[in-house]
């Protein structure tokens, strides 16, 4: 292909794709993602639809947009502010231009722009001509009709041919970044198997686009973002409810168990429950349960039973599963509770984001119930913590909660496939002695486990529940002291799991004047945060993030005593703040909180640092 | 096959091998005695051996049960045993697993997951201990207390129509009811190794006297003086006959069932009791017979076949893995677009 | 009383006063939107005043459709409509009470509140959505999925066996239920009308279109061709015949029903329907008709009379006021043994 | 009465009855309370039965026991070591002699020490024969025996004449005690009245057993309890869950508006539903529900409806409201919520006492969902807290969780009873402007609440739900700053009821060296301690109980100040010390806790002062 614009060398950029519904928005960033992962760039992407499921087409209401970001440098989130927009209609445009960077570019469907979308999305004027997008540069496409035009003689219906719009856009996008077609080609051919009319148009729209922006003079110059040095290694976008899916089917793999999951549907949680209903193919064992209390109660059952044993859910989910995590409290069963915190409280913002429900996973059941506490921080470390998660469980014979999110959940980062050789081994808690020396309540000696004893096992019949039992035996008492000590040896069977984890590390400073604190998802914007402000020279700075919250790290306090100052940040009013004030009172902690039910941007903790270092 | 193993293995198990090592803390006299005790009897009968054995209950005096039978067994929540079953059943099919339960507690808080079972016809045997009353926490009332017994909380006596176990059980799909009153141990045996034997969710309403709040509250019906008149006992391909001399019979009346006593010439039209029919209408019907105006059902009212819950899921899962796309998960994680970084 | 007085002050209201400002955001195409029109239609000839309706309902698509409808009312949390029904109506028994939910709603995580209000008889009208499927959450199954359609929760079909929303209503004592298909709004609108007439809990189960995930589900109940022959349509005292020509009948056969050719000498045989009949066989086993071997039954099934539950505690209230020991808290306070500290 | 025995004056003592289930016990020393509040005597008792409904006749685990501590200053636990134990059988010594102070009295049937009791109690030799009590004052009354004397002619049949034996126990007791046996004999005709036979039987055995006192030499001296300096009027025992039904039934009637009560059984809470559903006869409109999740559903449609709407429930029962509670923070309705918190986790030890719950109750919803908590202190001000909490819920159209705890619910002290006018008056947030003004989330402006608008009311139709609203319209949105908004909105109404609750008070030193901190149940303990301790001489030791826990009194920062060092006590691992170093960081908390499932001893409590004033 000739080359006829100039280049322009970028570290890292950020697009949005913005259409109607109907528009194939989510798919088109799809593709595109794929295109800059096989490029060598790292990247996050998020999703952003509409509530409804099927919202009315052309409204505001109605838009669904995909953004990524990708970059030769390490990308840790979808980017806060735009560098292109794709915007397939005005109501598109609407709600998404206050995404837009100052000079970024637009790229628009001009066919869509006329008066009935245009009113849909309280334009009085059309914005493409009316000067109001002066400070962008904007190439209003002839997306529409240059389609139908590509597309002629296809045989497909009109929608059909509507609908390729999208790789017009998309082709003007490959264009901008220079990126080669032929994956992408190769790809609709794979994925269009035996359908070649579609195939055709999907190539021929994204071709025209391509085509069509390489003959236009409006984008100054194209964008070559360099590739960013990764591990070595076979990578894929993946998701968080994905990866914590495959996370404990990896798990069951590795330690031998079969997987049993008992779930209730509920957004942003329900994917969990779908791909490991898909992994029947697998060997997974899938009960859609009548509501989330059945869904923790069989989870019980299948753990008693044997299975590594997980359920997932959100928020209103959890708070129906307390009292049954209870009993796996006080039965010392493995179980793996999967929380994707939406935003509450109640029914709350059931698509949004927050990190609302720490305090809950960590205090929320009647009585003294601990248990381990873990957090993802990014789509594709989902993967690893879900494995974890089923680790600490079974090597502990304990419940794990493992709290992702809904901007997990649904976001997508690169994961690089690994080898299961590669995962840390499961130890099971097996039982080594004599069988008469053995009692349902024998403990490691280091770990104060009990040992996994299952149905089918000859000469270890035995009885739990949730009454209050004696150690070792087992049996059921009222006895004061022997209560006393079960509470303490219930905490201090959790507290010593922080013997195995990793220690707590620090980005940039290493010690100084400010150590920035966050917890599972809020990393990839604090992250992101810290290290521009290392490099624009603020030394001072330190940064750790939590992955494992009950028990916490052994080193944490060592760490904290490093700085002068603590901030932490996270999507709630203070939780995991209040927390360490109880952990670790020595310290003082100052906070920086954001309750809107969406993630933190990269700007909005840098700017908040800076402020702080110059108080 | 595996119970075949086991079998031949095992030497054969008495009642005291399935005794724990528990005192039994029932109130003395307490109906739930006897049903423990036939329990025990029938596991040593059973084809599963003693290790494959799992009990399971909710909180209750029924729901102590599992403390003191010397198999597997848990102990879990109020109303839950069901699901925990289910979970439990699904993850090893193999396990012959028991639900014990309160009126109170499947009928009330468990009533969701007694209906879900029900339902889904997993392979279980659910022994519900009907005393009419919330005997662990003290004498209120639960779903089957009858309108116009006193109870804690209905001091001025209950005004709530009560559940008919059978009933709701039958309807919410379950393939196997059968009611029998703690006093006739026999039928009591029987009907729980057929239980044992039926494949899906069996369910057992035993009508058990609570000597503390609900003493005598079954008493007409297992008198020694008015049982026979009130005890409609069912055999599968027996006629419905009752009373001292047989000298009652069930007989149909367009959809309703009506008590006729016989004379030579109606008794051929007297039903035959068919446990295995299809239809629930005859069952429903038979489950809801009431004194005074009709005797009680008891027997084994409901025993049809068809696949259990457990059979189904493992078919599905054995199927797809045959037909999955992926050997292994390593083909699954490879699946779709990867790229690679050198 | 209050009621009269309400209607003798009100001006006549149209459904233009039970439009809430609220933009309706269902699915373009979706079955919901005829039922709440229906409800709108209703709301306009009840003997309540408008700000004595309350709607109350619990996480869905269906259940969003409070906030469309200009009364009082609660969108609650998933499963849960029939218990803060209670609540409320047990507060205020002049209101009247519409229960609005889905399938996934009312008959999984709902279950136990469902059946404990079918049981109750609480004078409450619950409407059920039934769209088999889980519409809000994108396609998973439900407790009334068919067997072998695939979800997102059964991509290789759906293998557990549906509830019979009828069959479980009924059994769990239900003294109303009745069933209409979205595409018949008039059917629909007498049906709210008799529903609210009924003293106790009215079940209505709407065959409802969702035209995202289980688009044309009742077509063959819907369908012009085929809906003569594949709907009973139900009329309290009416022959049960159905067919373009009214060609086919229903009749019994043992506690059976079955379906027959109309020849002349056997219409005397074809049932006539009774929805006001005690006994429960009759209405289940209509409940339970389906294709392809029978027509499903439509209309009114079930509509006995009863007290309701909310009568019947008031009415204890009452008498236990009048019959008190106390005449007010203070009488009570000071009650048993007190003493004096001077 | 001839007054044969020198007398002893004492400020309390501690009475404990005790026998097999069947010996009547409960009802023993209920009498012995109604007897000692008519002589003036302050007094706490708790009770102490089997958690079988009925464990074996003569078994350890059958006895029963009811203990009393009686004064002539205020009285603030049952007593910590027991005076006067009343032994009705071998296995009821078995039990209860480590309760015995040395020196103490024990009062045993010694009839009912032969073979096959004794056996049943793991006795070999006869305790009251081989020596084995030397170190205290042994009255072995041959009280079966003496009984049946008494009794005989009566025509009663053996059993009960049998079970009379415990009113001789009594009159034993009311010797030692000089008490007038008038009152109770009254008492006996009113409770028995028609049966005359049964009147006679315990008044003569009670009268036997008096008579059989003051006729033998082997107690030295009879004991006067000079009577209590307590506020005038009329007074009655009651328990603390009797009093929070009444305390409901009293706001109900003083509020204007009806009692809906929804809860279903659970030990210790069932009382509450119990006395309530009795009450329909005051009006009370009770429904038993299918579960906890029905009762808490229930009772806010009953609130929506405009009634005054509680449900009551213990641990178990609160898990499985969490959800739904969170529906009520998030639609701002009117509840309370009553946790007789009992042993956890899980099922614990359901008959037994602990303070376990108050983490639960302030983070254990999902999402940030914030309400008051509060917390009874004793059983009679049960009364005032239940008041407290349905006024606060109405007045501020918030959730309450009001703690009471086993120790509370089946403890009696004596309750002065106030009439209606002396309860603090209940305002309902009643609208005053115009309807067309009104709109479901419109504020009081100086406390935050929005108005109670009911079903019923023309023109303020209105939807509440559980999804985010906007403020004062209640329309739904995902509009970010709204969420954030109305996050910090709630939180804030909360916080600012601390502007109408009374300061908190310190009792013994107002500053000094050593804060003791206590909440709910802990105060009688920690009272009697500190009372203890300031008359012993330390002078510089306060105390402050807090009934209040969230929002804290405004003055709580102001009294921590105040002392070198602050030192929570509470039956738990620390969950209010963790909640005060999230709330005000700036103290250092010291702790003493206690996990054994039963109340603190004052001695306890005063050995871990001494030892921290010490060290
Ligand atoms: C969540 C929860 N709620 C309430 C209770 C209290 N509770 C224990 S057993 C029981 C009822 C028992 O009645 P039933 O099931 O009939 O058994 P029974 O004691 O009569 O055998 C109740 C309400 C509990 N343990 N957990
Ligand atoms: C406790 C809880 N669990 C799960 C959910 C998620 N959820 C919302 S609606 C719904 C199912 C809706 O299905 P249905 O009742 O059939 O209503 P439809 O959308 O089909 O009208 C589910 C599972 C929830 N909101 N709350
Ligand atoms: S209370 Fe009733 S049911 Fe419970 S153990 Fe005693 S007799 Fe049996
Ligand atoms: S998803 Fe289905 S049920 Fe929900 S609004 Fe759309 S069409 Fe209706
Ligand atoms: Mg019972
Ligand atoms: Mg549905």
């Amino acid at each position: 292909m000739p080359d006829t614009k100039s280049k322009m060398k970028m570290r890292k950029a950020v697009v949005r794709f913005s259409g109607d519904s109907g528009d194939g928005m989510q798919l088109t960033g799809e593709i595109f993602s794929q295109s800059s992962g096989s490029a060598g760039n790292d990247l996050t992407t998020i999703p952003d639809f509409p509530a409804e499921i099927r919202a009315p087409q052309g409204s505001i209401g109605g838009v669904s947009s995909f953004q990524i970001q990708i970059g030769g440098t390490e990308i840790y989130t979808p980017g806060d502010e735009v560098d292109v927009l794709v915007a397939l209609n005005p109501a598109a445009l609407s709600a998404n231009l206050k995404f837009l960077k100052p000079g970024g570019t637009v790229i628009a469907d001009r066919d869509n722009f006329k008066k009935k979308f245009l009113k849909k999305a309280n334009y009085d004027e059309n914005p493409l001509e009316d000067g109001s997008l002066e400070d962008y540069q904007v190439l209003a496409a002839p997306a529409s009709s240059l389609t139908k035009e590509a597309l002629k003689n296809l045989g497909l219906d009109m929608q059909s041919v509507t609908r390729s719009k999208n790789m017009f856009a998309l082709g003007i996008v490959y264009h901008l970044f220079n990126r080669p077609m032929e994956p992408t080609i190769d790809f609709f051919e794979k994925k269009f198997k035996g359908k070649p009319k579609v195939i055709q148009a999907n190539m021929r729209a994204l071709k025209a686009g391509y085509y069509f922006a390489e003959t236009t003079d409006v984008l100054p110059a194209s964008i070559v973002i360099p590739p960013a040095d990764l591990p070595k290694g076979t990578y894929r976008n993946i998701n968080g409810n994905t990866a914590i899916a495959w996370g404990a089917l990896a798990a069951a793999e590795k330690s031998g168990k079969k997987l049993s999951l008992s779930s209730y549907p509920i957004t942003p949680a329900s994917e969990i429950l779908h791909e490991i209903a898909a992994r029947k193919d697998q060997g997974a064992i899938v009960l859609q349960a009548e509501d989330e209390i059945a869904a923790v109660c069989a989870a019980i059952g299948a753990s008693y039973a044997g299975n590594l044993s997980i359920t997932s859910t959100s928020g209103p989910g959890i708070s129906l599963k307390t009292e049954a995590m209870g009993l796996a409290v006080i039965a010392e069963l493995p179980l793996v509770i999967i929380n994707v915190q939406r935003s509450g409280p109640s029914t709350g913002l059931p698509t949004k984001t927050e990190q609302g429900d720490l305090a809950q996973a960590l205090y929320g059941r009647h009585g003294e119930a601990p248990l381990i506490v873990m957090a993802a921080s990014s789509p594709d470390d989902c993967f690893f913590y879900g494995y974890q998660a089923c680790r600490v469980a079974m090597e502990h014979m304990t419940p794990v909660v493992l709290l992702s999110d809904s901007y997990l959940a649904s976001g997508k980062s690169p994961w690089r496939i690994p080898s299961l050789d590669e995962l840390p081994d499961i130890q099971l808690p097996e039982y080594e002695g004599e069988a008469e020396d053995w009692a349902p309540y024998l403990r490691d000696p280091e770990f104060l486990n009990r040992y996994w004893k299952i149905p089918g096992e000859k000469g270890y019949e035995h009885r739990i529940g949730g009454l209050e039992k004696e150690d070792i035996s087992g049996h059921l008492t009222y006895d004061p002291e022997n209560h006393e000590k079960m509470v303490h040896l219930r905490q201090e069977k959790i507290d010593r799991v922080a013997k195995k984890l990793p220690s707590q590390e620090i980005t940039g400073a290493q010690s100084g004047n400010l150590l920035v604190v966050g917890w599972g998802s809020s990393y990839g914007a604090i992250n992101s945060a810290v290290i521009e402000l290392l490099e624009e020279g603020h030394e001072n700075v330190g940064f750790t993030n939590f992955n494992y919250l009950s028990p916490l790290p052994e080193n944490t306090a060592e760490i904290f005593e490093k700085f002068d100052r603590i901030l932490v940040c996270e999507l709630n009013t203070g939780q995991f703040a209040n927390y360490l004030r109880t952990k670790l009172p020595m310290f003082t902690y100052e906070q920086f909180n954001k309750n809107q039910a969406q993630p933190f941007f990269t700007s909005e903790i840098k700017s908040e640092i800076i402020k702080i270092l110059e108080a | 096959m595996k119970t075949e193993k086991r079998k031949k293995n095992g030497k054969p198990l008495s009642v005291k091998d399935f005794k724990s090592d528990r005192n039994v803390k029932w109130c003395p006299g307490c109906g739930d005695y006897m049903i423990l005790s036939m329990m025990q009897k029938t596991f040593t009968q059973l084809d599963h051996a003693k290790e494959d054995i799992v009990c399971i209950s909710g909180i209750g005096c029924s729901s102590r049960l599992p403390y003191y039978l010397n198999t597997y067994g848990i102990h879990s929540i109020h109303g839950r045993a069901p699901a925990v079953s289910t979970g439990l059943k699904l993850a090893n099919p193999d396990l012959s697993v028991w639900v014990v339960s309160g009126d109170g507690d499947s009928m009330a808080i468990g009533g969701n997951h007694f209906i879900h079972a029900c339902r889904r016809n997993l392979d279980i045997n659910i022994i519900i201990f009907n005393n009419k009353i919330y005997g662990m926490t003290k004498g209120q009332s639960s779903p089957t207390t009858p309108i116009g017994m006193k109870t804690k909380t209905a001091p001025y006596g209950s005004y709530e129509p009560p559940f008919n176990i059978g009933e709701l059980a039958i309807s919410a799909g379950a393939t196997f009811f059968a009611r029998v009153p703690d006093k006739s141990p026999q039928l009591l045996g029987e009907v729980m190794m057929e239980a044992y034997r039926h494949k899906g969710t069996s369910v057992i309403e035993v009508l058990q006297n609570c000597v503390i709040f609900t003493d005598g509250i079954h008493e007409k019906l297992t008198d020694r003086e008015t049982k026979d008149e009130n005890q409609l006992v069912l055999t599968q391909g027996e006629p419905m006959v009752f009373g001292k001399q047989n000298e009652f019979g069930i007989q149909i009346d367009g959809m309703k069932l009506k008590k006729v006593r016989l004379e030579d010439k109606d008794s051929a039209n007297t039903l035959i009791h068919d446990a295995t029919e299809e239809e629930t209408q005859q069952h429903i019907a038979l489950a809801k017979l009431q004194l005074p105006d009709f005797p009680v059902a008891m027997g084994i009212i409901r025993n049809t076949e068809s696949t259990s819950f457990e059979e189904e899921l493992h078919n599905i899962i054995e199927q797809s893995q045959k037909k999955s796309s992926y050997k292994n998960l390593q083909e699954l994680f490879h699946s779709g677009n990867t790229w690679e970084v050198q």
